[in-house]
């Protein structure tokens, strides 16, 4: 059913490493080793082993793992078979095929048999090389509107690892996106912890509040730094967990902080900055608030950084809100 | 499971359950004119033979952990699915009344709250046979004896999905797997070949690796023994095209392609009389 | 704008709709997949068959079918039930339609809990993924004059048009003489203060039903009908807003991602603003039935509604 | 079968060698799907220079449709020589702000539309085929799409409905390199037997060797004779065939990032091969 087919060493270039060295799998680590603890552990993925760092799963534990070829929505519908006959299945493929490409079954055969299907999207918004097709830019705001699913969108691979007990954890299903490195970091990645429905509160100041999710995390922190250069101290929220979202600390922060910016690597629609928004609103507070993400508009292919800067993702347009923030509170 | 849950295969006594089961499906549609008559009367024999003498399932522990699965992919077919349900003993009989009614678990589309026995949520067409071929190849996996059923309609055959699922089926050689097409020609619009046509199936799924029986899905014996065939075929899934008549069994109904057929009372009254004299 | 007296009721109001369209354009064409007697373009099908194209029950390929006819100088106008369109085949709404410049129109039956069938009919999350596709266009008609008028704009918008549609009894609730639907702009239904009502489509019908009820009962309020999603007069909406104590919002929807999202974002991004109540499909499935039973069961029927919009103004 | 059209082949394959050449020359400055455009250079020769009627303005009065977003590659090294896109300008694919989008979107010159989510392209080949068909216009319409991309349902869809409204006019073209993302296609999900699923959904369908100038003009041909069904050709064809020193060392590369092959090596006996054919020619 598997196959144990070793690829060219020269297709370890994938779509997504540019540097043609090795980079560390965090999350296919941390899938195997979960997987070596529990057998209902399986793995799927859409012709993508490599990319989604799942080829270390298939070469160890082949009868688990299914590559099911090009065909998403094939895949979710499997899962839930599988799950419902009491494994955990673990989907793998791009952001944009995990939850564009298979909405339906996503909604029909996931979420309301409610089933511990764990969807593992990797290349979340405009982070690839790969233009419109494979630019998850909408998969949060879609993703979020389906009751009983848990959206993960973790920070960096120290992460990732958590994710995957995070999602376990969750009786239910999960979908997590993820963002694997481009080129080797220069650190070993220390392992931190995530939970679900629970932000973490990375960076700590009395003026105003980014709150940010995936790679606009270290873009919020970079900013947060140069603004306490002049004098304006941030706090940086990590809200790993977008659904379900830490309200209490969202609240906690408006009131502490007084203004608010949100940083997602995602349209500024439906995502992580409108579910800010509504928190806001629903409680009543009023205060001055920004968001900063894609601003509704197809971005095309390139690499991380170049995109987030090009398309005002990155810590200087996240400067540029939060001064905007900081002067309406007078 | 005790012997008397085994498959039964006394034709004659397959019949009488299955027009006591096209009455039912007149009776629950016939208060409300709501629900699918036309299909229900169609596929009665194929309902009857799976779960009264093919798959192995037991209405006293429906979570049963090598049970065969029966998954109902045209999730509108619920008249005739929840008479074969309630006379097979999943529930009583007597909440057949409530079918459609607001509040009512019986609703028009089968939904996985009825309980384990509706084995997936299907009413968004074409996804239930991945459904199924991920628990045929999980079965597999664990060495279970579970085969999976999956009762398919033809118009959703138009789904891409279904085309997704019958080429991961194929290529695995799933034999645990087999499909029952409710070949009635009938969707929506109408009779298929003038939507889009699905023929020739057996080509098809020939094509996508399957081992195929062209079959009268009106005929009993037809149908067990393609059931039989497809139990003994080894490494490749099964298709068993059926070719049913929408309305079967009562001739004012037969072959009238009505696919959200309002049962107007007369008619409904007529049909329960022909159904009631055929039992007798 | 509002018509007086008896309401009246268009049993198929798409049947009219989309045959005066075909026969005034003949650039235009019906794409179905399947559904054609469903989302009432029978006429079409029957007295203009070179403008009706059935594609069968493949929703995927309704929507890149109707691209590639759009690529090729025609106007499609692509119609099924709103769960498939979007749900289904979402990921070709986005690309093969949402990049191109070509009109492209989808129109999404039965939307959110207009349906009997429960959860695989019901698409309550569909404003909410279409509104963050980029350059489309969102419309959510409330009425068969408002519904007929916007896909009159829809042909001639450029790129793709999500409009939700509507079928079966359908209420006259504009005077199509008064009323002009102009793509963006927010119409005021009933003026007053303390309390502001923002609703859209079907859930618009459901407001002035509570409406009513409150006008009785002494309450002021005013109620604001914002059919276009995408784009939308932001300032005239934050404007409503901020001229009023508190907002309730209704939409035939999940309460995130769709109009208490876009009405949440607008007033966010001004800064301060009145509290905000979002009413719909709270988070969780809805159930199936009948429409009145539906709508009592999330407190979306007109009393259940009348109460939660007093409520809210406490 | 052969239908006279042997005069052009000579010239054809001088043409697909330089849209070989093209290819290696575009990839190596950043990495790219060289494997694939170099496979499908014959294909494109008879396509772009042969079968493609031209509008007398410079461009095609046929509508060729790329269904893969990364066999984009192929596009852009034949219309290199087309002349419709410079070379210095191709070479600034895969880099930071190009407009050569590894993967286009529509609108982009020779792009029918946006490529890249697969599966879709045979669909709106469809519907273009039959928004043609019903304008009257004696437009012919190619869609390529690979072997990988049958597993998506969508195709099939698509399938079922051109056969339905026997869309003759609808020529799609299959780069059978049984080569996927993760591996050979008949490891990941077999597709075979491809012809008889074609044929099966109502299709005249013929299996042709891609890289053969000869039988792919020839299919062509044949495409046009066929009435009343839509016709598939299903290309044989393999990684980098025609340039034997980066088909040894990358057999499976579904993309070969910058330091990862000899380029210059590539080059050289691909050189070679364009003076011999000239020289002949």
């Amino acid at each position: 059913m598997s196959q144990a087919h070793q690829l060219d060493k020269f297709e370890a270039a994938d779509f997504i490493n540019r540097t043609h060295k090795p980079i560390p799998r965090s999350y296919g680590d941390a899938l195997l080793a979960a997987a070596k603890k529990d057998e209902r552990i399986v793995a799927l993925t859409a012709d993508l082993a490599t990319p989604t760092e799942t080829d270390i799963f298939r070469d160890e534990l082949p009868e688990r793992y299914h590559n099911v070829g090009i065909a998403e929505a094939n895949m979710i519908g499997l899962a839930s078979g599988m799950a419902r006959a009491g494994e955990i299945p673990f989907v793998h493929t791009f952001c944009s095929f995990a939850t564009k490409r298979c909405y339906d079954q996503i909604t029909m055969q996931a979420a309301y048999p409610n089933l511990p299907i764990k969807i593992v999207g990797f290349l979340p918004g405009v982070a690839t090389l790969l233009g419109v097709s494979h630019q998850a830019i909408e998969d949060v705001a879609i993703m979020r509107a389906i009751p009983n699913l848990v959206v993960l969108d973790p920070s960096g691979p120290e992460y990732h690892a958590s994710a995957v007990d995070a999602a376990l954890a969750h009786d239910g299903p999960v979908y997590i996106r993820l963002k694997r490195p481009e080129t080797p970091p220069e650190n070993d990645i220390v392992p931190k912890e995530l939970r679900k429905g629970e932000g973490i509160l990375a960076r700590e100041g009395g003026d105003l509040t980014i709150i940010a999710a995936g790679l606009s995390v270290t873009e919020a922190l970079a900013a947060a730094d140069r603004l306490a250069a002049d004098g304006i101290e941030a706090s940086v929220v990590d809200m790993a967990s977008i659904k379900p979202l830490d309200a209490g600390l969202v609240i906690d922060r408006a009131k502490a902080t007084g203004a608010i910016v949100t940083a997602e690597n995602h349209s500024v629609i439906g995502g992580l900055g409108s579910a800010v928004a509504e928190v806001l609103c629903d409680a009543g507070i009023g205060l001055p608030f920004k968001r900063v993400g894609l601003a509704d508009r197809f971005a095309e292919g390139g690499s991380t950084p170049y995109l987030m800067k090009k398309y005002g993702l990155d810590s200087t347009a996240i400067i540029k809100a939060a001064r905007d923030v900081f002067g309406k509170k007078g | 499971m005790s012997q008397a849950d085994n498959p039964k295969r006394n034709i004659a006594e397959l019949e009488s359950i299955a027009a006591k089961l096209r009455l039912r499906v007149a009776e629950m549609v016939a208060p409300t004119g709501q629900g699918y008559v036309q299909q229900g009367l169609g596929s009665a024999d194929i309902f009857t033979a799976l779960y009264f003498a093919e798959a192995r399932v037991d209405p006293g522990n429906p979570d049963w952990e090598d049970r065969d699965r029966v998954f109902l992919t045209t999730a509108h077919n619920t008249a005739i699915f929840y008479a074969a349900l309630a006379e097979r003993g999943f529930f009583e009989t007597g909440r057949l009344s409530t079918y459609c009614e607001d509040g009512s678990p019986l609703e028009i589309n089968a939904s996985e709250r009825m309980g384990r026995f509706v084995e997936a949520t299907c009413g968004s067409l074409g996804q239930g046979l991945s459904v199924a071929v991920g628990a045929a190849l999980a079965a597999k996996r664990q060495g279970r004896p579970t085969r999976c059923y999956v009762v398919l309609g033809d118009g959703e055959m138009q789904e891409g999905q279904v085309w997704e699922a019958l080429m991961s089926a194929g290529a695995w050689g799933l034999d645990n797997l087999c499909v029952i097409l409710d070949f009635n020609e009938m969707q929506c619009e109408g009779h298929m070949d003038n939507v889009v046509s699905l023929r020739p199936v057996a080509d098809k799924l020939e094509s996508f690796g399957f081992a195929v029986h062209d079959i009268d899905g009106n005929d009993m014996a037809s149908i067990l023994n393609a059931l039989d065939a497809a139990r003994e075929t080894k490494g490749k899934p099964t298709f068993i095209n059926a070719k049913t008549l929408v309305g079967k069994g009562v001739p004012a109904l037969e072959g009238f392609m009505a696919h959200q057929l309002m049962f107007p009372p007369e008619v409904a009254e007529n049909a329960i009389a022909v159904l009631k004299e055929n039992l007798s | 704008m509002l018509l007086e007296g008896e309401t009246t009721f268009d049993g198929a109001p798409f049947d009219g709709i989309s045959f005066d369209l075909c026969s005034r354009r003949k650039d235009v064409v019906m794409v179905s997949a399947d559904l054609s007697k469903y989302t009432q373009i029978i006429r079409v099908k029957e007295e203009l068959p070179d403008q009706h194209l059935d594609v069968g029950m493949a929703e995927q390929n309704l929507i890149s079918v109707a691209a590639g006819v759009a690529k090729a100088g025609f106007v499609p106008v692509a119609t099924t039930f709103a769960v498939y369109a979007t749900r289904r085949a979402y990921d070709q709404m986005v690309i093969c339609m949402g990049t191109s410049p070509h009109t492209s129109i989808v129109v999404g039956f039965t939307p959110g809990i207009a349906n009997p069938a429960r959860i695989h009919h019901q698409a309550a999350e569909d404003l909410g993924m279409l509104r963050s596709v980029p350059n489309a266009t969102v419309i959510d008609p409330m009425d068969v004059t408002d519904f007929k008028q916007a896909l009159d704009v829809a042909v001639d918008l450029p790129g793709l048009v999500y409009m939700r549609g509507h079928r079966g009894n359908t209420p006259r609730l504009l005077d199509p003489q008064k009323f002009k639907f102009e793509l963006g702009r927010t119409y005021r239904l009933r003026s007053g203060s303390g309390t502001g009502i923002i609703a859209t489509g079907h859930a618009t019908q459901w407001a002035l039903e509570a409406s009513g009820i409150l006008e009785d009962r002494g309450i002021d309020h005013s109620l604001l009908h914002v059919p276009t999603i995408k784009p939308v007069d932001e300032t005239g909406l934050a404007d409503f807003c901020f001229a009023h104590d508190r907002i309730v919002t209704i939409e035939n929807h999940q309460i995130v991602t769709g109009l208490g999202s876009l009405v949440a974002e607008v007033v966010s991004d001004v800064g301060g603003g009145p509290r905000i109540t979002r009413l719909g499909v709270p988070g969780s499935w809805a159930p199936g039935g009948t429409l009145p039973y539906i709508r009592e069961q999330l407190g979306l029927d007109a009393a259940g509604l009348a109460d939660r919009i007093r409520e809210a103004g406490r | 079968m052969s239908t006279g059209s042997n005069s052009r082949v000579p010239d054809l394959e001088i043409l697909a060698a330089k849209i070989r050449r093209n290819t290696l020359d575009i990839c190596m400055q950043r990495g790219g799907y060289a494997g694939q455009g170099v496979a499908l250079a014959d294909i494109a020769a008879c396509l772009y220079f042969d079968e493609l009627r031209t509008d007398g303005k410079g461009w095609f009065h046929d509508r060729f449709v790329l269904s893969n977003g990364h066999d984009a590659i192929m596009t852009y090294a034949a219309l290199a020589e087309h002349g419709s896109y410079t070379l210095e300008e191709l070479r600034t694919y895969n880099a930071d702000g190009t407009k050569i989008d590894q993967s286009p979107i529509e609108g982009q010159l020779g792009f029918e539309i946006t490529a890249g989510s697969l599966g879709q392209g045979p669909s709106q080949a469809a519907g273009i085929a039959w928004a043609e068909r019903q304008r009257g216009t004696d437009k012919r319409i190619y869609c390529l799409f690979s072997d990988g991309e049958l597993q998506e349902g969508n195709v099939w869809e698509a399938a079922m409905f051109a056969a339905h409204q026997k869309l003759s006019n609808l020529v799609y073209i299959i780069d059978n390199n049984d080569l996927q993302a993760s591996g050979a296609t008949t490891n990941v999900m077999s597709v075979e037997p491809v012809p008889e699923k074609f044929e099966a959904f109502g299709f005249f369908a013929r299996r042709v060797d891609g890289n053969s100038v000869t039988e792919v003009l020839d299919a062509f041909e044949e495409a046009k004779s066929v009435a009343g069904k839509p016709y598939v050709m299903v290309c044989d064809t393999r990684i980098f065939v025609g340039i034997d020193c980066l088909r040894e060392a990358l057999p499976m590369a579904h993309y070969v990032a910058q330091n990862a092959a000899d380029w210059e090596a590539g080059l050289a006996e691909i050189d070679a091969k364009v003076a011999a054919l000239t020289g002949e020619a």
